[in-house]
């Protein structure tokens, strides 16, 4: 049956939600938020531990050879308690990339959780478009050596190697002509300018000057590396919906739970009926986007190509605008407790704000949407 | 987690299709496609043909006529005959009088029935709703007094759809109104042909007649004609309306708009160039489509949830307002799409057959008339307002 | 004081009113939108006698020295009323398109209530845009001739004379090279075909086939009739947005007022938060579609050129958008007795639908609105 | 009907502009251009710059020191500042506690806070809200009792906008818990200064600072600052309600906005081109451009109609729902319009005088934090809720 979720999914979902409800409280994730990496080595290494890093991985390469289902489910349990460990950009984009590129060598320190990544798919430039690359390689000697500037990397302060596409050949929007390069962080030339994000995520600007990278720094086929790059973005875009998904969820139920307790002219403010309506269009929103999002991953899992590319831009560009909708009304509905940053909703409202732009914001997927439609009505 | 339905439903749907391939007379289709105008005859013929197939009663159990379908199925049927341009099955008997007699009736009713709905050769109408009732439908006044073997039923239901067509009406009546107004309620199956029964056509805004005022005036009814005890026809009301009710989905109808609003959209010009092209026209018809995705996702999810063995809730509600909400907005879509040709209202143009060149593009004519008419469907069947209280109530706990 | 009415306004306001709320109730509208011609020859007497032809034209023209204002106030008056009388087409854009070209020999006879007009200004290839004009003035002899097809012209049934753009020079969709030529609707060549529209007005497809026009047809200079139409038109679609304002009125006062009397649960439907919010919502629709109506009547009467465009623009993207909210709302709160024919509300519908696209729908005028801006935020 | 301001108010609109141009300080300037954050002397320094030119009290009268305008002048002055990056003048003096000394203080009250408000010598917050009231501002439970000549006064109030800056207080204060919830409220002035008071700051969600619980522990408030009678606090709080609101329209501040989005969108690049010439992006700009004229022509009505004598009624919640959506919207587009941008959270950079490189444009660091920020503007202020409820009361009569 569709959408039936099997055992091992079952028990996987379970595994974290029950992390999440048991480990996760709010006051716990302020602190792991307000630490200097923003994150917790700790339950990275429960993660590890749990199995959680390999899941998504082919057992040939040292995983559980589950996929973007399984992530999907994870990331949208960890949604649901705004977990700030970087599985996104580790475990689904920069292992995604290695998985593609055959790099089983170093999944195995992934999976180990000894390994963080963060991947440079955005430049000053270039807004969402992942072919808007400026960053040159040149030969230089027998070497290659680039020189650019990659905008706002996520994890990049933690990372241990940064997946940098540059171009080798082509002009600067071209699909052809631009290469992967697994950079060490700490190669020279690699120069990172650490900052917080506004859902409390760590990102940096990273300048990259003469960076020397060998054929072994190569991820896939020269001047062909956005045939790896759109897949595994495609790919963590679903999941990164899945996450959209829980963190909705969040946003229903504590806003329900808030108009429940929360009394005005002697009634409780459910008792509205025009807040009750509203919140059954953020329940309408929240269960479509869900279905959204499954549909994301089980299709990114069937493999590649045009359909996967729609079925994540459709996903992602209901959940960015079905997402923005329910954070500003569980704001609006919690009132003035909504503005403050103490209250759990706050912090909600601002990664879904986030996730709102990542990898495109709804405009962009549209466009793309429709760029990829092929025989009217699917 | 996948989105495959197996090979075995994968084996239905394609029956389906090479059924209606073969089968819907080409008349009909094209009226379908074109958005002329069905006649009854077009309607029940099909029905007829669907019946001589076995699939006559898709909703329904073996031993009552039907195929006893799995949800699946009435799921991949209803989709494959909206898309594939099948004339609605009437509802009535299908989907309301049938199940509420094969629950509550005696053995005499159902052998009286049931065949003769499957078969499509009796025609139903529904009489729930009274003039000043609305969407409280329990306020309801119209009387059935005992007097003996027979009620002597008077009073008014309006909008009733197809009464104009129907042999038959089931009724919410009042036959006692010393109680609580849920109380005193009962379900009555009256002939159209008893004495004392006037219809009136009801036009709707765009010229069309669908609904109907139907007048009881001292009508003799045999108390055999009653479903389940005297006084307890509310929870008749109330079984039926958790009756399967993914069907009001309509992915099948939309998924066809939404090709004509494709087909349509590049045969238009803005500035030359196809109105397809348009960036703006070009999003509202992806927004559309994806839409539709979540609407058909959300769907499969709840058809399999209804596999697994769970009873359709609040999904329900949810499908309802955003079906008819996507297909208003494809019919706004439609009519935006031909510009100026949406204003020429040409009723002869609707009637097949009519033979003069039209006045606009051959596809103009039923689209403004359309936009108008499905204004009704976030209003009949529960409004979208009663189906938001219902999600708040029930999964809300408001 | 900005938008503050003289003494004649009110008065003439005034006399509207009176005139609709007497003599034009609903049964009355309804035998006159079913009649031969679909409006009432006395009532344009009525019109002629009480001035209301005359009231836009300047007194040098036989007129009484308004202008789009007072148009603009007679029409949102009659649209509260759903007067069938075709005064936008005869009097508004017809009339607006003799005193532009200075022909104050007719105007007499129009202001007289003599003189019904029609605008072909519309193709059926062009959508909305005034410049497609593929209908061809070629030279015969001393004399033009003229063929091509005018799609849903309106009042062309009633009208007297057809006004019709023809390209004397230029390709399709030049704006140079258009000329206004003005035919008797019984010319030779001339062919109409007539019908109903949705909101009960009369319109006809025509098609021209060699007709032909001598020099004294043409009306402004030959291959500068967009120079003519276009603010014409302008006018013609600000005075509309005044009928919008009137029609959304009676939306929002009929509804107002059905609610308030019918009852559902043994309470008023007003009762019910959710609708007093959506008419609370409804009502801002119609004040603001309302203030920007009066902007552009007032721009209209200022002179021609850019900001007079913009206004109408502006104000028909914004009534269309809000016209459309407000006519549907309104059939959703009168429910099931929203959707008969029977009641008024639902012929207030289709009016407000139908003027939607009139001169163009909101994407059209939101369009136009942005290719139109020079100076950033005005 | 026209559009003039006539030319007295157009040679006023040119005074009030080059005055700013004259004489705002470039550095205050410089940080509402770019919206970094105000100190409290930025905003009390222009406050200052303005009573130096006789206009420190805008809407007040000249026998309390105010420039005696007329609703056209104010709404000029309100625009023209807002428009020319000015800061805002803090409301409680001018425009709340100012015109309720005017209307109901004692002549003492009046010497000892006019000149002082006019001046900006004394800096006045609001002490309505309170834990648990919300909406329902007469719920409030700090009380007041009278103890000879002086209330003790006990309870919290939160919400407090600028209680940090702020000299003095005006709070609503039970002073009768015995009767109806309305009439045991009274209207007191206190200082801040008096032993007992603490505030505590609340951090909103983009990390900022604006405003503050007050609690209030034994506090001694003479009752001489008790404004109006015992218990009738509560007409003074709907006076409040009533009072000068089309300021709340915010024309010139969203003028500025408009004309900050479409300069950032000309400078953003989207596939090689200007954003401002991505179609969906430019019709989204001239949406929100003419959402700006329907808010401007509407208030233009309204100032009219209030010189010609009305008095503002409901028109004041059209204005101010509509103005905040526009606002949110405004904001919403700024940042939408910097992409990846709008992710780094360095509030260093909204300091002014930081003078390392931005991290991405130097007009980006402010967006996300105002973003968020002004989504208060539709809870604040009497809810966008509470305002559809009051049009549906007083207009529509429900």
């Amino acid at each position: 049956m569709p959408f039936a979720l099997t055992d091992e999914q079952k028990l996987l979902q379970e595994s974290v939600d029950r992390f999440v409800e048991r480990d996760y409280g709010f006051d716990i994730r302020t602190r792991l938020a307000e630490s200097e990496t923003g994150w917790s080595a700790e339950n990275w290494a429960i993660f590890a531990e749990l199995g959680w890093l390999g899941v998504p991985f082919p057992e040939a390469a040292g995983g559980h050879g589950g996929g973007p289902v399984e992530a999907g489910l994870i990331s949208e349990a960890l949604g649901k308690g705004l977990a700030v460990e970087p599985y996104l950009w580790t475990v689904v984009l920069g292992g995604g990339l290695l998985a593609r590129a055959g790099r089983t060598d170093l999944l195995e320190a992934l999976i180990a959780g000894k390994l963080q990544l963060a991947t440079g798919f955005a430049e000053p430039q270039g807004r969402y478009a992942l072919n808007d690359v400026a960053t040159m390689a040149e030969k230089s000697g027998g070497d290659l050596s680039i020189s650019g500037r990659k905008a706002v990397v996520f994890n990049a302060p933690s990372a241990d190697f940064l997946i940098v596409p540059a171009r080798t050949a082509g002009a600067r929007t071209d699909a052809r002509g631009i290469t992967l390069f697994l950079l060490p962080a700490d190669a020279d030339g690699v120069e990172l300018r650490p900052y917080r994000t506004m859902d409390d995520s760590r990102a940096a600007e990273a300048t990259l000057s003469g960076v020397r990278a060998g054929g072994d720094a190569v991820l896939g086929e020269i001047d062909d590396g956005l045939a790896l790059l759109e897949p595994a973005v495609d790919v963590a875009t679903a999941v990164l919906c899945c996450e959209a998904a829980g963190v909705m969820q969040a946003l229903v139920s504590q806003t329900q739970d808030y108009i429940k307790n929360r009394k005005q002219f002697g009634v409780p403010l459910s008792s509205f009926q025009v807040l009750q309506h509203r919140m059954a269009e953020m329940f309408i929103h929240m269960e479509q986007t869900q279905s959204m999002a499954y549909m994301a991953v089980v299709r990114g899992a069937a493999g590649g190509g045009r359909e996967v590319s729609r079925a994540a831009s459709a996903a992602k560009a209901y959940a960015g605008e079905k997402g923005k909708l329910v954070g500003q009304d569980a704001i609006q509905m919690h009132g003035g407790m909504g503005m403050t940053k103490e209250m759990p909703i706050s912090s909600y409202f601002k990664r879904i704000t986030a996730i709102g732009s990542l990898f495109g914001d709804a405009d962009y997927h549209l466009d793309r949407f429709a760029d990829l439609a092929g025989g009217g009505a699917g | 987690m996948d989105l495959d339905i197996g090979s075995e439903d994968q084996a239905f749907r394609d029956e389906v299709r090479a059924f209606i391939d073969k089968s819907l007379p080409s008349d009909t289709r094209d009226k379908m496609r074109r958005g002329l105008k069905l006649t009854k005859d077009d309607m029940i013929g099909w029905h007829r043909i669907l019946h001589a197939n076995g699939w006559g009663a898709p909703g329904w159990p073996v031993e009552y006529g039907g195929p006893d379908w799995t949800p699946m199925q009435r799921h991949i049927f209803e989709e494959e005959t909206g898309r594939n341009h099948c004339p609605r099955l009437m509802p009535f008997g299908l989907k309301m009088v049938g199940p509420v007699i094969q629950a509550f009736g005696s053995d005499e009713q159902k052998a009286q029935h049931l065949p003769k709905i499957a078969s499509a050769e009796i025609q139903w109408c529904q009489g729930y709703s009274e003039p000043g009732s609305g969407s409280d439908l329990a306020s309801l006044k119209t009387r059935a007094v005992r007097d003996g073997d027979t009620y002597i039923v008077n009073g008014q239901k309006t909008w009733t759809t197809a009464a104009h067509w129907a042999d038959w009406i089931f009724c919410l009546v009042r036959t006692d109104d010393t109680v609580k107004k849920q109380e005193g309620i009962s379900f009555l199956l009256i002939d159209m042909a008893t004495p004392g029964i006037e219809v009136k056509p009801i036009v709707t805004m765009e010229g069309g007649h669908e609904v109907n005022e139907v007048f009881f005036d001292d009508v003799a009814v045999p108390v055999s004609n009653r479903v389940g005890a005297e006084n307890k026809g509310w929870t008749i009301a109330k079984f039926l309306l958790g009756h399967e009710r993914t069907s009001i989905a309509e992915i099948g109808r939309s998924k066809a708009q939404l090709e004509k609003l494709t087909e349509i959209a590049a045969a238009e010009q803005k500035n030359g160039a196809p109105l397809l092209d348009d960036p703006r026209f070009r999003e509202k018809i992806a927004r559309a489509e994806i839409d539709l995705m979540a609407l058909e996702m959300t769907l499969l999810r709840v058809v399999s949830a209804e596999s697994a063995g769970g009873a359709p809730g609040p999904e329900a509600s949810l499908l309802k307002i955003r079906a008819t909400e996507l297909q208003q907005e494809l019919s706004e879509l439609l009519m935006e799409a031909i510009g100026y040709y949406s204003h020429p209202d040409t009723p002869e143009a609707l009637e097949f057959g009519w033979n003069e060149p039209s006045v606009g593009p051959d596809y103009a004519a039923s689209l403004a008339p359309v936009y108008f008419n499905l204004r009704k469907t976030s209003i009949y069947g529960g409004s979208n307002e009663v189906q938001r209280g219902i999600i708040s109530k029930m999964v809300l706990g408001f």
